[in-house]
C-alpha cells in the first residue's frame, strides 16, 4: 500500500498507531501512583519525542544509508530554529511560514556545507562537518548576537514587527498557531485514576513525523536509496559502474539537512525560542547516539533511539531523593536506605551516569541497537512457535 | 615584536597540551585502530590523580580549637593532616606543596592499570566493530567516568597549585635582548612545555629504539603480517593502550596548576584533540605533534586584541577554520597516510 | 523530609468524584494550558501546592545548583512549619505562619536546567504540564533565567529567578510574570567603583577581559561606565570565548598594554581559570605605570572562589550576600542552613531561599495563587529581615533594590568557607537606577487562563 | 586506429618514473594482454586508463575521444568497464541488487534523483537483472548477500555487473590472481564465452602466463614503465628480450 511492500506498510501502520495513541501509551500509570513519575505523556515531552524522531530519521538517511557520519548535523537544526523564530518575529505567529523557512534555510546551508565536506570521506568528512558546526555555534553564541540572541537565545519580544499578525494579545506575545489553532492548546481526558493529554502541537508534529517517516521509507526502498546503500558498501565499485557518487551523497546530505531543519522549525513552532547550544557538538553527537542506539540503517531504530534519550533526559533527571525514599518507604528502614543509596547516583543529577551506562550496555550487547534487541526477543518467541509448527522455518531476522 | 614573541610562547605552550593529548589518541588509533572518545576522560582522571594525592596527603584528624569559632559560633574544628604528625609541620607543608610533581609517581601506576583494564575489559571487544560503535561506546565510557569523578569530587573546580618554587614568572625577554618585564612567562607553563617535550621525545624514542617499539610500529603498518610472524601483538597492544593512558594521565597531572581540574575538563579537550589528530593525519604520530603546535600557535595569534578587532570572532573559530582549509588542501591531513580511516 | 507526590492533583480530585473506571467527562477544552474554573493555570486543588525547583544539576554549575536545591528544601521545610523557621522569624512581613501557603502544604518537584536555555525550558515545561507546578524558580545563569522567564510568561506561571546577574533579566528581557531578587551588573559596577577608587586611586588604566555572551557584555558595560565616570581609562576590552578554558593567550599581552588594572568579567569556571592565569602571569606582583598592578572580579561567588584557591586573596569583587553578615536575618538563615547541612550557604542558596519565602508571603498577602494577584502583591513590596537590609521589589521592572556587598578575597582564611571578607555594604540608594534605562517592556501579567 | 590509443603516456610519483613513454594501441574486438614483471607499471597504466590517475604526459583516447581528466564514472559511461584483482562488489547488498545497480547506471546515466520511485516498480530493471543472473547461472542466489558468495561466484557476479552495461572495452586487472588452477580455468572459459557472445574488446593485465597464452591475441610486454615489445603470443613466447626480461625468471 502507498507504494510500500507488506513489511514496510506494517511498519508504517505501527508508527501511525504509536504516535496516534501516544497520549495513552506514554501515560500507563495512574496519576496518583508512585509510578506516575515514569509517565511521559505530557505535551512537551511527546512533542520532543516526535521532533527528535524526525531529526534522527533524517540523520539516518545520511548515516544509515551512505555511512557518512556527520558530526555537525545539529547546525542544521539550529539554523532551522533561528529561521523559524525570525519568521515569527517578522511575519507573524503562523507556523507554516516558520517551518517552511526552517526547511529552506537548512536545505540551502546543507548544500553549501555538504558540497565542501563531501569532498572527503571517512573521519575526515566527520571532522569537516564538526568544524563547520562548531564555527557556527561559536559565532552564533558571540559575535552574531544581534541575529541569534547569543547565549540567551533568540526570543520573541513585544516590539517585533509581525507584519501579518498581532503585535500583542492582552499585553502578551501571541503564541504560535496553525491558522488560529494554537499549538499549545490541550484537551485533557480523565479516566478513572488516569489522565491523558491531547495536545494540538503534538498531533501537528506527529502528522509531520508520520509523513517524514513515510518519505524515509520511500527513500529507503527507491533506486536512489539503493545507490546510497551501494555507496556505503563499496563506493569504488559504484564509480566504476558509471555512477557519480557525489550528487547522490550530496542529495542525501541535503535531504537529511532539511529533515534537521524541519525538526528545528517544529521545535520553535512548539516553543518559540532558538538557542545557540542547539548547534553545539554535543547536540550533533546526540543525534548520532540516537541513531546508533536505536539501530542505524533500520527505519524505526532512530525514532526509538530518540525516544529513549529524551525519556532519560526528561524523566530520569526529575527523580529526586525524596521520590526515591517514597518508593522504598514500604521496606524496613535499613533496607530502604540501602536501595536508596544504591539507586541515588543514577537518578536526578546522576541521569548522565544512567545515560552513559545505557549507551555502553546497548552498544556492547546489541550492536544493532534497540531494533536488534527487539528482533532478538521476537526470535525467541518465534523459535518457540517453530518448535510447535516445524513446517514453516523461522526466518532469521535481517541484520 | 614583543607581542609576537609572547603570543608565540603562548602558542607553543597551548600547542604542547594539544600535542600531548593528540599523541596518546594517535597512539591508540594507530596501533589498535580504535577511535577513543574516552581519551579526554583519561586526561581528566590524570588530573584527578593529583587531587586524590592531595587528599591523601592532607588526610586529617580534627582538633578542637576553643580560641576560634566556626560560622555557627561553635568552637572551630581544625583539620590537622596526619602527615604533619609524622614528619613535622614544615616537612609536611613542603610535601603537600610538592603534591603536583609527586602525583606523577602516583599517576603512572594508576593510569597504566586503568588503561590495561579498559583495553582488556572493553576496548578489545571493539577492534572489529565499526568506528561509529567505537566512538559511541567510548563516549559512553567517558560519560560514566566523568560522572563517577563528579560523584566523588563535585562539579566545582578544585585548586591544585604548583609548588611555591615554580610560582611567578620567568623573564624571557631579557634572554632575547628585550627590556625587562616585557616578555615574562610563568615558570610552571615553561615546566609544562619542557615536560611535554620530554614525554613526546620519550614516546618517539621508545617506538624507534626498542624492539617492543619496533614490533608495535610494524603492527601499526601491517597488523596481519606481524601476527603471521607469530608475535603476540595483542599483548603489546594492550601495553600500548596502557602507555597512551599514562601519557594522557601525565598530561592531566601536570595541567592541574594551569587550570583547576574539574570533572568535565576532558570533554573540553576532546573535540579539539580530535581536530588536532585529524589535521595531523590519522595514525601519524609526528603529524599529531606538528598539528598540535600549529593549531596552538594559530589559536594564540588569533586571540590577539589587534586580530580580534580586525576580524571579530576569529579567536572562536580559527582552529576549525584551519582544520577545514588543511583538510581540503591536504586530503589526509598534514602527515597522514593513504587509506587510513577513509571509509 | 517533605513527602512529595507529583501529580496533577486537580484532575484527580475530580475523577475521584466521578469515581471508578468510568470515563469522566472531559473537564475542559480550553485553548491554553488553563485549569478552567480557577481562572488561572495549575490552580492548586486539594490541600497541597506544588513548586518547581529548576536548578543546574549537571554541567559546570552543578554544585551551585545543589546548594540552591538545599536552600529550597529548607524553605519548604520552614514554610510547612518544620525546622526552626529560619528567616521567617526575621522577615518583616508576618503573613507566613508555618502552615504552608494559604493553608496548603508545600510540595515540590525538581529538574535539571543543565545550564542550557533549551533544557531548562524543557524541564520547566514538564513541571508545568506534568506536575502542575504553580511557580518555577531557580537557575544559575542569565541565559537560563531569561529563557525560563519568557516561558513562564507565555504559560502563565510565576517565575522567581535564582542566580542571574545580567541586566537583561529585569532589563530588556523583563517580563510581568518574572521577579528577581538577585542584584545585577549595573549594581555591581555602581557599588564597586567608589571602593576601587578609594583603594587604587582614580588615575588607573583598565584592561577588560569579557566573557563573550550577554552577561559578560552587560557587566563590562556597567563596570566601564562607573569606573570611567570617576576618571579611570579603559585601555582595551577583549572578548573571550565562553568555552575558553585556558586564558593564557588573553592574559599574556595585558602587561604590555599599558594597563595597570585587569577586570575579569567572567563568572564560574571562566573566572576560576582566567584569574588563575592572571596570577600565574605575575599580574598580582607586577608594577605598571608606577603603581601596583591590580585585578578585579566584578561578580564573586564563594563556591567559585574556592575553585580559584589562594589566587583570590586581596582581589575585589561584589556579591549579593555572604554568610558572614551579622544582621538577624542572615544569622537566622546561616544557623538553620548550617545546622541542617553542616556548612554555610552560598549566595545562590540565599537568593533562592528568599525568593521562595517572598513568593509564599505574596500569595498569603494576596490570598490567591493567581499570578496576577501575586504580581500585585510583590510589585512595590518593601520588606526587611532577609539579609540585605531594607529591600524594595520595584514595580516597574520587578527588580529588588537592596544593599550590595563589596568583598575582597581573604588573606588568611580560617576555613574552606571563609574565603571572602566584606569590605563595604553599599546602600541600596547608591545602586538604584532609573527603570527605563535598559529598555524592554514588562507586558501584562498572564494567569494562563 | 585502435579502439584505445595510448600515446606517449608518462607518469611520475615523486622521484620515481612509473611510466616512461608508453605507446599502445588496442584493436577493436581483440583480447590484448599486458604483461610484465612486478613494478613494470602495469597497474599504473591501467589506473591512467580508468581515470583514477592522470598521466603527466601523453594522451589516451577511446574511440577517438580523450579520456584524460575524466572521472571514473564518466569513462565507464563511455563504454569502458573494469574488473578488479579482487572482485569489487557491493558486499552488503543482495546479488540481485548488485546487478540492478549497473542496470540503472546503464539506463539512467551517472545520476538520477529517483528517490520516490520504488525498486519493485522498475520492472524493466528487475527483469533485465534476473535475466542476466539467469545467464550466469546465479538466479537461485539472487537474494543472497553478495558477501556470502564464494570467491568464484563473486568474480562471476562482478563480470556480470560489468557486462550489463554492454561495455566496448573491458579492462581486467589480474582476474585470476590468487585462484586455484580449476577456478582459473573456469574464469578463462567464462571470459572466452563472453568474447564469443559479444563484440567486446578486452585488455588483460596478467601475471599468469597460462591465462595470457590461452586467451590473448596480442601481447604487450611492459618493463620498467615502457613497452618492451608487442606481438602475437607465438612470437612473444620465443622472443629473446622477453625471455630475458620476464620469462627467464617466471618460466611457466
Amino acid at each position: 500500500m502507498f507504494g510500500l511492500n507488506a513489511k514496510n506498510t506494517r511498519l508504517l501502520f505501527l508508527v501511525i498507531f504509536l504516535v496516534a495513541f501516544a497520549p495513552f501509551l506514554m501515560n500507563p500509570f495512574p496519576t496518583d501512583s508512585a509510578m506516575a513519575q515514569f509517565n511521559a505523556g505530557y505535551p512537551d515531552l511527546m512533542q520532543r519525542f516526535v521532533i527528535f524522531g524526525i531529526f534522527a530519521i533524517g540523520f539516518n538517511i545520511l548515516f544509515g544509508l551512505t555511512g557518512y557520519l556527520s558530526f555537525g548535523h545539529a547546525a542544521f537544526l539550529g539554523v532551522g530554529s533561528y529561521a523559524g523564530v525570525w519568521m515569527f518575529k517578522l511575519l507573524g505567529m503562523n507556523i507554516i511560514p516558520a517551518i517552511a523557512a526552517s526547511v529552506v534555510v537548512a536545505g540551502l546551508l546543507s548544500v553549501v556545507i555538504g558540497f565542501v565536506c563531501l569532498r572527503r570521506s571517512g573521519i575526515y568528512f566527520s571532522i569537516l562537518t564538526l568544524a563547520f558546526a562548531q564555527m557556527m555555534f561559536s559565532l552564533a553564541a558571540s559575535v552574531l548576537t544581534p541575529i541569534t540572541g547569543g547565549e540567551t537565545g533568540l526570543t520573541l519580544s513585544l516590539n517585533d514587527p509581525r507584519i501579518f499578525g498581532a503585535g500583542a494579545v492582552d499585553g502578551n506575545i501571541p503564541v504560535p498557531g496553525f491558522f488560529g489553532l494554537e499549538m499549545r492548546s490541550t484537551y485533557e481526558m480523565v479516566m478513572g485514576g488516569w489522565s491523558f493529554s491531547f495536545n494540538t502541537g503534538y498531533y501537528f508534529c506527529a502528522i509531520i513525523m508520520v509523513l517524514a517517516f513515510y518519505a524515509s521509507i520511500r527513500i529507503f526502498q527507491s533506486p536512489f536509496g539503493l545507490m546510497l546503500r551501494a555507496i556505503k558498501t563499496n563506493q569504488t565499485r559504484l564509480n566504476y559502474t558509471g555512477l557519480n557518487s557525489r550528487p547522490y551523497t550530496l542529495a542525501a546530505f541535503v535531504i537529511s539537512g532539511m529533515y534537521a531543519g524541519l525538526a528545528g522549525g517544529l521545535m520553535v513552532a512548539m516553543d518559540p525560542l532558538a538557542g545557540a547550544e542547539r548547534m553545539f557538538w554535543t547536540a550533533s553527537g546526540e543525534v548520532v547516539i540516537m541513531t546508533i542506539l536505536g539501530g542505524a540503517g533500520t527505519m524505526i531504530g532512530p525514532v526509538l533511539g530518540a525516544g529513549a534519550i529524551k525519556y532519560m533526559e526528561n524523566i530520569v533527571s526529575k527523580i529526586n531523593k525524596g521520590i526515591l525514599e517514597q518508593w522504598f518507604s514500604f521496606m524496613p528502614d535499613g533496607m530502604s536506605d540501602i536501595f536508596v543509596t544504591l539507586i541515588y547516583p543514577f537518578i536526578g543529577k546522576g541521569w548522565h551516569l544512567t545515560l552513559g551506562v545505557v549507551f555502553m550496555l546497548v552498544i556492547i550487547f546489541l550492536p544493532g541497537g534497540l531494533v536488534e534487541g527487539g528482533q532478538r526477543i521476537k526470535s525467541i518467541f518465534s523459535r518457540k512457535k517453530t518448535e510447535d509448527t516445524p513446517a514453516d522455518g523461522a526466518k532469521t531476522p535481517a541484520e | 615584536m614583543e607581542a609576537i614573541v609572547l603570543q608565540l610562547l603562548s602558542g607553543l605552550d597551548g600547542g604542547s597540551a594539544y600535542a600531548l593529548i593528540a599523541l596518546g589518541l594517535t597512539l591508540i588509533f594507530g596501533t589498535l585502530g580504535v577511535v577513543n572518545f574516552a581519551h579526554g576522560a583519561l586526561f581528566m582522571i590524570g588530573a584527578f590523580c593529583t587531587v586524590t594525592l592531595q587528599r591523601i596527603l592532607t588526610l586529617s584528624h580534627t582538633v578542637i580549637d576553643d580560641t576560634q569559632k566556626d560560622f555557627l559560633g561553635n568552637p572551630l574544628k581544625v583539620q590537622v593532616p596526619y602527615i604533619q604528625d609524622w614528619v613535622g609541620e614544615s616537612a609536611a607543608a613542603s610535601i603537600i606543596d610538592w603534591s603536583v610533581p609527586l602525583a606523577i609517581l602516583f599517576a603512572i601506576p594508576v593510569m597504566l592499570l586503568i588503561g590495561i583494564i579498559m583495553e582488556r575489559g572493553l576496548i578489545k571487544h571493539f577492534y572489529k566493530r565499526p568506528h561509529a560503535d567505537q566512538i559511541l561506546v567510548t563516549f559512553g565510557l567517558a560519560i560514566v567516568l566523568q560522572e563517577i569523578i563528579k560523584y566523588f569530587f563535585g562539579a566545582n573546580p578544585i585548586p591544585a597549585p604548583a609548588p611555591d618554587a615554580f610560582k611567578g614568572s620567568f623573564d624571557f625577554g631579557v634572554l632575547l635582548g628585550f627590556d625587562p618585564n616585557v616578555i615574562i612567562y610563568p615558570y610552571w607553563r615553561l615546566v609544562y612545555f619542557a615536560f611535554a617535550a620530554i614525554i613526546i621525545a620519550g614516546v618517539f624514542a621508545f617506538l624507534q629504539f626498542t624492539t617492543f617499539g619496533m614490533v608495535v610500529r610494524a603492527g601499526m603498518a601491517d597488523r596481519e603480517t606481524v601476527g603471521l610472524l607469530g608475535i603476540d601483538i595483542d599483548k603489546r597492544f594492550t601495553m600500548m593502550f596502557g602507555l597512551a593512558a599514562v601519557v594522557a594521565g601525565l598530561a592531566g597531572v601536570m595541567y592541574t596548576p594551569i587550570n583547576s581540574p574539574n570533572y568535565h575538563m576532558g570533554m573540553d579537550f576532546l573535540v579539539i584533540s580530535f581536530v588536532v589528530v585529524v589535521v595531523g593525519g590519522m595514525g601519524s604520530l609526528p603529524g599529531a605533534v606538528l598539528a598540535g603546535f600549529v593549531l596552538g600557535i594559530l589559536q594564540s595569534f588569533a586571540s590577539m586584541r589587534e586580530v580580534i578587532e580586525f576580524l571579530p570572532g576569529i579567536n572562536q573559530v580559527v582552529i576549525y577554520l584551519a582544520a577545514i582549509v588543511i583538510l581540503l588542501t591536504r586530503p589526509r591531513g598534514l602527515l597522514g597516510k593513504r587509506g587510513v580511516m577513509e571509509d | 523530609m517533605s513527602k512529595s507526590n507529583f501529580t496533577r492533583r486537580g484532575l484527580l480530585k475530580t475523577s475521584a468524584v466521578a469515581g471508578g473506571a468510568a470515563l469522566a467527562a472531559p473537564r475542559f477544552f480550553s485553548p491554553s494550558w488553563a485549569d478552567g474554573h480557577a481562572g488561572y493555570l495549575n490552580a492548586p486543588q486539594g490541600d497541597t501546592v506544588t513548586l518547581g525547583f529548576n536548578v543546574p544539576q549537571s554541567g559546570p554549575y552543578a554544585d551551585e545548583g545543589a546548594d540552591e536545591l538545599r536552600a529550597y528544601e529548607l524553605a519548604v521545610e520552614h514554610l510547612n512549619g518544620g525546622g526552626d523557621g529560619g528567616m521567617m522569624n526575621t522577615f518583616s512581613s508576618k503573613a507566613l505562619t508555618g502552615n504552608g501557603i494559604l493553608g496548603k502544604k508545600v510540595e515540590y518537584v525538581t529538574g535539571d536546567t543543565q545550564t542550557k536555555p533549551d533544557a531548562a525550558r524543557a524541564s520547566a515545561k514538564s513541571m508545568i504540564e506534568k506536575d502542575g507546578a504553580i511557580m518555577i524558580t531557580g537557575g544559575s545563569s542569565s541565559g537560563v533565567a531569561v529563557a525560563v522567564q519568557a516561558l513562564c510568561q507565555e504559560a502563565g506561571i510565576i517565575f522567581m529567578a535564582g542566580l542571574t546577574h545580567s541586566n537583561d533579566t529585569t532589563g530588556k528581557d523583563k517580563k510581568a510574570n518574572g521577579f528577581r531578587h538577585f542584584f545585577n551588573s549595573y549594581m555591581s559596577g555602581a557599588a564597586l567603583a567608589p571602593i576601587l577608587g578609594n583603594a587604587y586611586g582614580t588615575n588607573r588604566k583598565a584592561y577588560h577581559l569579557t566573557a563573550d555572551y550577554n552577561w559578560g557584555y552587560t557587566t563590562e558595560e556597567a563596570v566601564r561606565t562607573s569606573t570611567e565616570a570617576m576618571g579611570w581609562e579603559t585601555v582595551a576590552a577583549v572578548k573571550t570565548p565562553l568555552a575558553q578554558t585556558d586564558f593564557k593567550d588573553y592574559v599574556a599581552p595585558v602587561l604590555q598594554s599599558g594597563a595597570d588594572v585587569l577586570v575579569l568579567n567572567h563568572y564560574g569556571g571562566n573566572m576560576v581559570n582566567s584569574l588563575t592565569s592572571a596570577v600565574q602571569f605575575g599580574l598580582r606582583e607586577a608594577q605598571a605605570n608606577g603603581q601596583d598592578f591590580q585585578i578585579v572580579v566584578p561578580l564573586y561567588s564563594r563556591l567559585m572562589a574556592k575553585g580559584a584557591g589562594e589566587n583570590v586573596k586581596g582581589i575585589f569583587g561584589s556579591t549579593n550576600w555572604h554568610w558572614s553578615l551579622t544582621d538577624e536575618g542572615s544569622k537566622a538563615f546561616v544557623k538553620s542552613f548550617g545546622e541542617k547541612y553542616g556548612f554555610p550557604p552560598s549566595q545562590a542558596a540565599h537568593t533562592c531561599y528568599v525568593q521562595t519565602l517572598l513568593y509564599a508571603d505574596a500569595a498569603e498577602r494576596a490570598g490567591t495563587f493567581n499570578p496576577c494577584g501575586i504580581g500585585e502583591a510583590l510589585e512595590g513590596f518593601e520588606f526587611d529581615g532577609m539579609g540585605n537590609g531594607p529591600t524594595l521589589y520595584r514595580a516597574e521592572d520587578h527588580q529588588c533594590f537592596k544593599d550590595v556587598l563589596v568583598v575582597k578575597g581573604k588573606e588568611n582564611p580560617s576555613s574552606e568557607f571563609d574565603l571572602l571578607e566584606i569590605v563595604e555594604v553599599t546602600p541600596a540608594a547608591q545602586v538604584t537606577y532609573d527603570a527605563s534605562i535598559f529598555g524592554g517592556e514588562l507586558g501584562t501579567c498572564n494567569p494562563g487562563a | 586506429m585502435g579502439i584505445l590509443e595510448i600515446k606517449n603516456v608518462g607518469k611520475r610519483f615523486g622521484g620515481l618514473q612509473a611510466l616512461g613513454d608508453v605507446n599502445l594501441s588496442i584493436e577493436e574486438n581483440t583480447v590484448h594482454a599486458i604483461i610484465g614483471p612486478n613494478g613494470a607499471g602495469k597497474s599504473t597504466l591501467l589506473n591512467c586508463l580508468v581515470g583514477k590517475l592522470i598521466p603527466d604526459t601523453g594522451s589516451v583516447t577511446f574511440q577517438g575521444q580523450s579520456l584524460l581528466g575524466r572521472k571514473p564514472h564518466e569513462i565507464n559511461q563511455m563504454g569502458v568497464s573494469r574488473v578488479f584483482q579482487t572482485p569489487e562488489i557491493f558486499a552488503d547488498l543482495t546479488v540481485l541488487e548488485n546487478i540492478m545497480i549497473p542496470c540503472f547506471a546503464h539506463r539512467d546515466g551517472a545520476f538520477k534523483m529517483n528517490a520516490f520511485a520504488t525498486l519493485r516498480g522498475q520492472s524493466d530493471i528487475t527483469t533485465q537483472a534476473e535475466q542476466i543472473l539467469d545467464d550466469v547461472n546465479m538466479l537461485e542466489k539472487s537474494h543472497m548477500h553478495a558477501a556470502s558468495l564464494s570467491r568464484g561466484d563473486k568474480r562471476r557476479l562482478e563480470m556480470a555487473m560489468c557486462l550489463v552495461q554492454e561495455p566496448k572495452l573491458l579492462l581486467l586487472d589480474e582476474p585470476t590472481a590468487g585462484m586455484a588452477r580449476a577456478d582459473t580455468n573456469n574464469t578463462i572459459d567464462l571470459l572466452k564465452e563472453i568474447k564469443e557472445k559479444r563484440d567486446i574488446t578486452m585488455a588483460i593485465i596478467e601475471h599468469d602466463m597460462h591465462v595470457v597464452f590461452s586467451m590473448a591475441e596480442r601481447i604487450t610486454v611492459l618493463a620498467q614503465g615502457t613497452p618492451l615489445v608487442e606481438d602475437t603470443p607465438e612470437n612473444i613466447k620465443g622472443h629473446p628480450k622477453v625471455r630475458e626480461a620476464y620469462l627467464g625468471e617466471a618460466q611457466v
